[in-house]
C-alpha cells in the first residue's frame, strides 16, 4: 500500500492530502449522503465570523466560461450558534474539521478564534484573510502585506494549535505576503482564494451580481493558482496547502508536484459531489503507476 | 432524505412543441428512492463548454413500479437545450431528490396553478394528491394554445381550467383573469402555484387576500443544490433562506418578494 | 443606421470598437485571406522592441481550461527591420495599425517610441508595460505604480502621437496604476494583458512551458478583465480599451457597458479567425434591437 | 496560398483499428482550393470543454474531382478522440490548406518513411508524386499489424515495405532496420520523413551521412496555426521558425534537435 498520509505540522495530521474547500462543502454533513466523508484528510467549514452576518443580497452566483462567481459574503450564525448547535453534530466525523474564520476587524479575529481554541475536535482553523465578497475587512487584510502580518501575529497570540492563513491571489506579489504570515506564525498557508471578477447581463444592462464583483473560482483559475503554489512553495518552509480549479486527480498531483503538501477541492464538489472519492483513487493509482510508495516524495518534485 | 446521485437512462423524448419536452428517465438496476412533489434533481451537463454547473429541473412525473422518472424541459439556454436533444439510450447523471415539497393542504379544496414551464412539479403533485384522496384541480397559463399540449394526464387526475394569453385556448388573459379565481368567495382553501415570479405574486396576493393558504415553489440560479454554498438565497421574513434546501416550496406570507 | 466610430482621442479615432489584440492578429496580414481587415476599428500588430529577440525556447504554449497559456516572449525583428520591411506593406491597410512597444529599459522604449513617431501611416503605439514572458523589463513595469509613470512620461516626450498604456492584471490596486499612467501622459489605457499563470504535465512530471510560467488569456480570464475595466472606468478620465477573454459580440458589448470605449480581440481569433467580423456585426444587431443609435451611448451605460 | 475557412460535411468514417480512423470529407457547393502534400487543416473541435483551440491535423489524401479530403486520424485525447466518433452528415469546420509542403525531388529515387500516424501526408505525397512522374515507394513503420492496415491504396501507388516492432508483420523492428535502409550505397536520393521525433532523427542521420535529401514534417503545438501567434516555433540554424507556415516540413539539416 502507498503512503498518503500528511503532516501539516502543529498537530494537523491528515489521512491524505484531500481536504474540501471552505464555502462549497457546507458543515461536511451535506455530503455524507454520497459517500462517507470519513475518507477526507479534512473538511473545511464555511466561513464563521464573530457575529451572525446576513451575507449578500440576491443574486450572488454566476456562471462563467469553467468558472463561477460567487457573493455569498460569509453569511453564518456567528461563532457562538456554531460551537453549541455545529459542532456538537461534527465533532463525531473521525476526519480533521477545521474553521475558516473571518472578520471585520482583528478584534473580530481575535475574539472568534480564541473561542475555537477551546474545541476538541477542532485541530485547526483557516484565517480567511482574503475574501472579496465583504465590505469591510475580508481581503483587504490579505492583499497588504502589513495588515496580513498584523492579524495572523494577533491571532498567534491566543490560537495555540495549528494555524493555517488563507492567501488571497488578488496581489501583485504573493510570495512576499506568504513569507509575512510565515514570520508572523503561520503553521500553514492555503492559497488561493477567489479571484476578484464580475460579470454583466448585456440585455438588461445590469452586473449579475449584486454587490457587482464577486469571486472567482473553477478550473478557469487553475493556471493561476498553480503559479501562486509554485511560487510560494519557492520561498516558504512552511506547508502549502493548494486549491483553486481541482477537478480530478491529475489536476491534485499538479499542485503537489508544484509544491502543495495538500490540497483542496472547492467548485468542483457542485458538479460531481462525489469528486473527492474520486480524487483520492486516482492519486494512490497514479502513485502505484509511478512507483511512489509515499505521497510526501510527489511534493515539490518537478524536473525543471 | 437521502440524497442520491445516478445515471439515468432516457427511454423517451416526448417533444411538446419546439420549446418544450418530456424526458422519461429510468434507473436500472436499482429501485428509486421516495419523492416528493416540488422537489428537483440536478442535472449534469455533459459536452458543451457553454455550461458549467449542474442545471436544476423539476420532478415531473414519478412512477416507482416502473422505476421511472419524468422532466419537463423549457429550452431557453444551452443546458436545457442539450437536454431537448437527448436520444432513447442517451445517459444523464442526476443528483435528486433534493429540496423540500408541497404539504398536504387541510382541506380537500385545492387549486394547482401553473404558468408556462411551472406546470413541471404540479403533475406529480396531483398525482399524489389524488393517491391521498384530494382531486386535484388545475389552473394552467400559457402563451398560446401551442403551449398547452401534453395536458391529458393532468385531466386524467382532475379538472383542468386553462387560460391563454391571446385566447387561442381557454380564457383570454393570465391565469388571474380566470373565472375560477373571481368568485368573490373562492372555492379553493389552498392554492399551489410554479411559474413566473409575476405570476405567483399575483396568486399569492389573491390568496392572502382571500385567506387562503398559498405554496409558491421558486426558481433561483444554484450552484450546488444541497445548502452547501449558500448561492441561492431567497429573501424572507426569517432572513435568507436557501432555495434548495429551505425550498423550492415556501409559505408564501414568509417571502419577502 | 447605427454610428459605430468612436474617438480615442489625440487623433485616434476608429471606425467601429472592435480591434484585434498585439500578439494574436500577426501583422494583419495573416488574417487577409478570411475577410479584408479594413473592416476593423483598429489591428494592434505584433509585439515590437529595439533590437531583434529571439524569444523563449519552444514550448511557448499550452491549452488550460477554456483558455491557453503563452511564453512567446516577444519574438520580432527589432524596430528597424519592421520600419524597414514590414511597415511598408502593412501601411496599404485602411484601417488603424497600431504598433506594440516593449523593452528591458526605459531607454529601449524611448529609442523604439522615437522611431515609430515618424511614421505617418502608425497613428498610435500601444506600451506594453505587461508582458508577463520576459525576464527584464516587461511586466515588472507595469506592475509598480512609480516605474509604470516612469516609462509613460519617458516615452510621452518621445512620442506625440496617440499613447495607449497597456496595462497588468497582475496587481493588487490597477486603479492606482491607471491613474499613475493617466497623470503621466497616456492618452488611453488598454487592459487586461495575461495573467501570471502555469501548466504542469502529471505524467512527465514537468512544467508544460520551457519558462515555466507564462500568460493566461481567452474566456477564463474574462471575468477578471471585466472588472478590471469596470473599476479603472470609474477612476481615470482618459478612454478605457477592454480586453481579456472577448469571444463574441455580447463580450464585447459587456465591456462597452463595463465602461470600454474600444475592445480588443485576442486569442479568440485562433478559434475563429472571422470572429471579428461576427462581433462587429452583432455590436450593430444589438444596437438596432436596443435601439441604441450612438454606439458612444453604450459605454459605462451599466444600471446599478 | 489563399487560406480558407469552411465547413465540411462528413461522408464516411472508416476505423481502421481501435485507434484509427480515417474521415471523409465534402465540400459543397463550392470548389476545393489546390492544396499540396505535407498541408495541414485546423480543425474545430465543437462540445467538449477539455478542448478549447483547434487541433492540426495533416492533409491524408484530396480528390479534387469529388470535392473530397481525407483525414487520418490518431484517437490520443478529447479533441481526436471526438474526431473519431463522426458520424456522416456531421460537420467539421476547418481553417487549411495551412503550412508549406514536400518538395519534389531532383531525381526519381525516392523513399517516403512514415511511422505510427505519420503516414498521414504520405498518401496524398505518394498521390503527386506518381502524378509527376515519380514511381513513390513506402517504408512503413508501425507497433503491430493490426497498426498496419489500410495499405492498400499506398499499394496502388508504388512499392510499401513494412516493419512492425513486434514483427506481426514486414520486417521486425523499426524502420531504419528494414533492408532498404541498410544497403551500403542506398537506393534513393530522397527521403520524406513523418512520424515520431526519434524516428525522424534517425532517418535524417542516416540520409546526412549517406548524402541524401531528408524533408521532414514537424509536429508542435499550435494556437493560431498562420504565424500570427509564434507559438509553434522550432529551433532551425536559422534561429526559431514557425512550424506552422515556414514547415511543417524542413530540411532536416537547418533543424537543431
Ligand atoms: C428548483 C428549480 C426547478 C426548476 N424546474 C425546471 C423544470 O422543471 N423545467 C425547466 O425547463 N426548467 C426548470 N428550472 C429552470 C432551469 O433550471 C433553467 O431554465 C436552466 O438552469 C437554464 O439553463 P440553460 O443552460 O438552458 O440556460 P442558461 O444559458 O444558463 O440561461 C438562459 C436563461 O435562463 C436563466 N436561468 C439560468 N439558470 C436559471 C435558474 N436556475 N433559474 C432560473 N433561471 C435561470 C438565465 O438567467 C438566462 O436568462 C428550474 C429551476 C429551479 C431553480
Ligand atoms: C502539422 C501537424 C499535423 C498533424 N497531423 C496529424 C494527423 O494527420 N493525424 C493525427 O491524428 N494527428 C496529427 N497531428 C497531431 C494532432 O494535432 C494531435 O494529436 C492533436 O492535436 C491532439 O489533440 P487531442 O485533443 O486529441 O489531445 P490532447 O488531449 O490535446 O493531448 C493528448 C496528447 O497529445 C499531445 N498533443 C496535443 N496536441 C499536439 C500537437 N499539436 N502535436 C503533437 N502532440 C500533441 C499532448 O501533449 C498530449 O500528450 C498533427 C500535428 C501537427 C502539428
Ligand atoms: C460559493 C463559494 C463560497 C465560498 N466561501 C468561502 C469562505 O467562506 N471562506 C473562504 O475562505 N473561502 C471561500 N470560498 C473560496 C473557496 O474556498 C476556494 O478558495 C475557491 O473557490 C477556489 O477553489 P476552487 O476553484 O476549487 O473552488 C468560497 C467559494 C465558493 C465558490
Ligand atoms: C500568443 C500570444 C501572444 C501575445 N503577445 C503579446 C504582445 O506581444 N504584446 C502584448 O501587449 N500582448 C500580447 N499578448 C496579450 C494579448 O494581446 C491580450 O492582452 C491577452 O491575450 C488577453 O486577451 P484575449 O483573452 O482576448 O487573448 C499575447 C497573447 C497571446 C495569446
Ligand atoms: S445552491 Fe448551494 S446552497 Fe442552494
Ligand atoms: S501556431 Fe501560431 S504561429 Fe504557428
Amino acid at each position: 500500500m502507498v503512503k498518503l498520509d500528511v503532516d501539516l505540522g502543529n498537530g494537523l495530521i491528515l489521512k491524505n492530502p484531500v481536504m474540501t474547500a471552505s464555502g462549497t462543502f457546507g458543515y461536511g454533513e451535506e455530503y455524507n449522503d454520497f459517500y462517507d466523508i470519513n475518507i477526507l484528510g479534512g473538511v473545511i467549514v464555511k466561513g464563521t465570523t464573530l457575529h451572525h452576518r446576513e451575507g449578500n443580497n440576491y443574486p450572488r452566483m454566476t456562471e462563467t466560461p469553467m468558472g463561477m462567481l460567487n457573493a455569498v459574503g460569509l453569511q453564518n450564525k456567528g461563532v457562538d450558534y456554531f460551537i453549541s448547535e455545529i459542532y456538537p453534530r461534527i465533532k463525531q466525523f473521525n476526519t480533521n474539521m477545521l474553521v475558516n474564520v473571518s472578520g471585520s476587524t482583528i478584534d473580530e479575529y481575535i475574539a472568534t478564534a480564541k473561542k475555537l481554541n477551546d474545541l476538541d475536535e477542532i485541530p485547526a482553523i483557516e484565517l480567511n484573510i482574503s475574501c472579496p465578497n465583504v465590505k469591510e475587512g475580508g481581503m483587504a487584510f490579505g492583499t497588504s502585506c502589513p495588515s496580513a502580518v498584523a492579524v495572523v501575529s494577533a491571532v498567534r497570540k491566543v490560537y495555540k494549535k495549528h494555524l493555517m492563513v488563507k492567501l488571497s491571489p488578488n496581489v501583485t506579489n504573493i510570495t512576499e505576503i506568504a513569507k509575512g504570515v510565515e514570520e508572523a506564525g503561520a503553521d500553514s498557508v492555503s492559497l488561493i482564494n477567489t479571484l476578484l471578477g464580475m460579470a454583466i447581463d448585456a440585455e438588461k444592462r445590469k452586473p449579475l451580481l449584486s454587490t457587482v464583483t464577486g469571486g472567482l473560482s473553477g478550473p478557469a483559475v487553475k493556471p493561476i493558482a498553480l503559479r501562486m503554489v509554485w511560487q510560494v512553495s519557492q520561498v516558504v518552509k512552511i506547508p502549502v496547502v493548494g486549491l483553486g480549479g481541482i477537478s480530478n486527480a491529475t489536476d491534485a498531483i499538479e499542485f503537489m508536484l508544484a509544491g502543495a503538501k495538500a490540497i483542496q477541492v472547492g467548485t468542483a464538489n457542485f458538479i460531481d459531489p462525489t469528486v473527492c472519492v474520486k480524487i483520492i483513487e486516482g492519486i494512490t493509482d497514479y502513485m502505484i503507476r509511478h512507483n511512489v510508495l509515499n505521497i510526501n516524495d510527489l511534493v515539490g518534485d518537478l524536473q525543471m | 432524505m437521502k440524497k442520491n446521485i445516478d445515471i439515468f437512462e432516457i427511454i423517451a423524448n416526448n417533444r411538446l412543441n419546439h420549446e418544450y419536452v418530456v424526458l422519461e428517465l429510468a434507473l436500472k438496476g436499482k429501485e428509486l428512492p421516495e419523492m416528493h412533489p416540488g422537489q428537483f434533481v440536478q442535472v449534469k451537463v455533459d459536452n458543451t463548454p457553454a455550461t458549467f454547473l449542474r442545471r436544476p429541473i423539476s420532478i415531473h412525473d414519478v412512477d416507482y413500479k416502473k422505476g421511472i422518472i419524468k422532466l419537463l424541459i423549457q429550452e431557453v439556454g444551452e443546458g436545457t437545450r442539450w437536454m431537448g436533444q437527448l436520444k432513447e439510450g442517451d445517459f444523464l447523471n442526476l443528483v435528486y431528490p433534493l429540496g423540500n415539497w408541497f404539504k398536504l393542504p387541510k382541506s380537500e379544496k385545492v387549486l394547482l396553478v401553473g404558468g408556462g414551464c411551472g406546470v413541471a412539479p404540479l403533475l406529480f403533485l396531483g398525482r399524489v394528491l389524488k393517491a391521498n384522496g384530494i382531486k386535484p384541480r388545475f389552473l394552467i397559463g400559457a402563451k398560446n394554445k401551442e403551449y398547452l399540449i401534453g395536458l391529458n394526464e393532468y385531466e386524467e387526475l382532475g379538472e383542468v381550467f386553462k387560460t391563454t394569453e391571446d385566447g387561442s385556448a381557454g380564457t383570454k388573459g393570465y391565469v388571474i383573469h380566470h373565472p375560477v379565481m373571481k368568485t368573490q368567495t373562492p372555492d379553493f382553501d389552498t392554492v399551489y402555484t410554479c411559474g413566473p415570479d409575476a405570476m405567483m405574486k399575483v396568486i399569492a396576493k389573491y390568496a392572502e387576500s382571500h385567506n387562503i393558504e398559498c405554496q409558491v415553489s421558486l426558481e433561483n440560479t444554484m450552484a450546488c443544490g444541497i445548502g452547501a454554498c449558500l448561492c441561492c438565497v431567497t429573501a424572507t421574513t426569517d432572513g435568507n433562506k436557501c432555495t434548495c434546501i429551505d425550498g423550492p416550496v415556501f409559505d408564501s406570507k414568509l417571502l419577502k418578494w
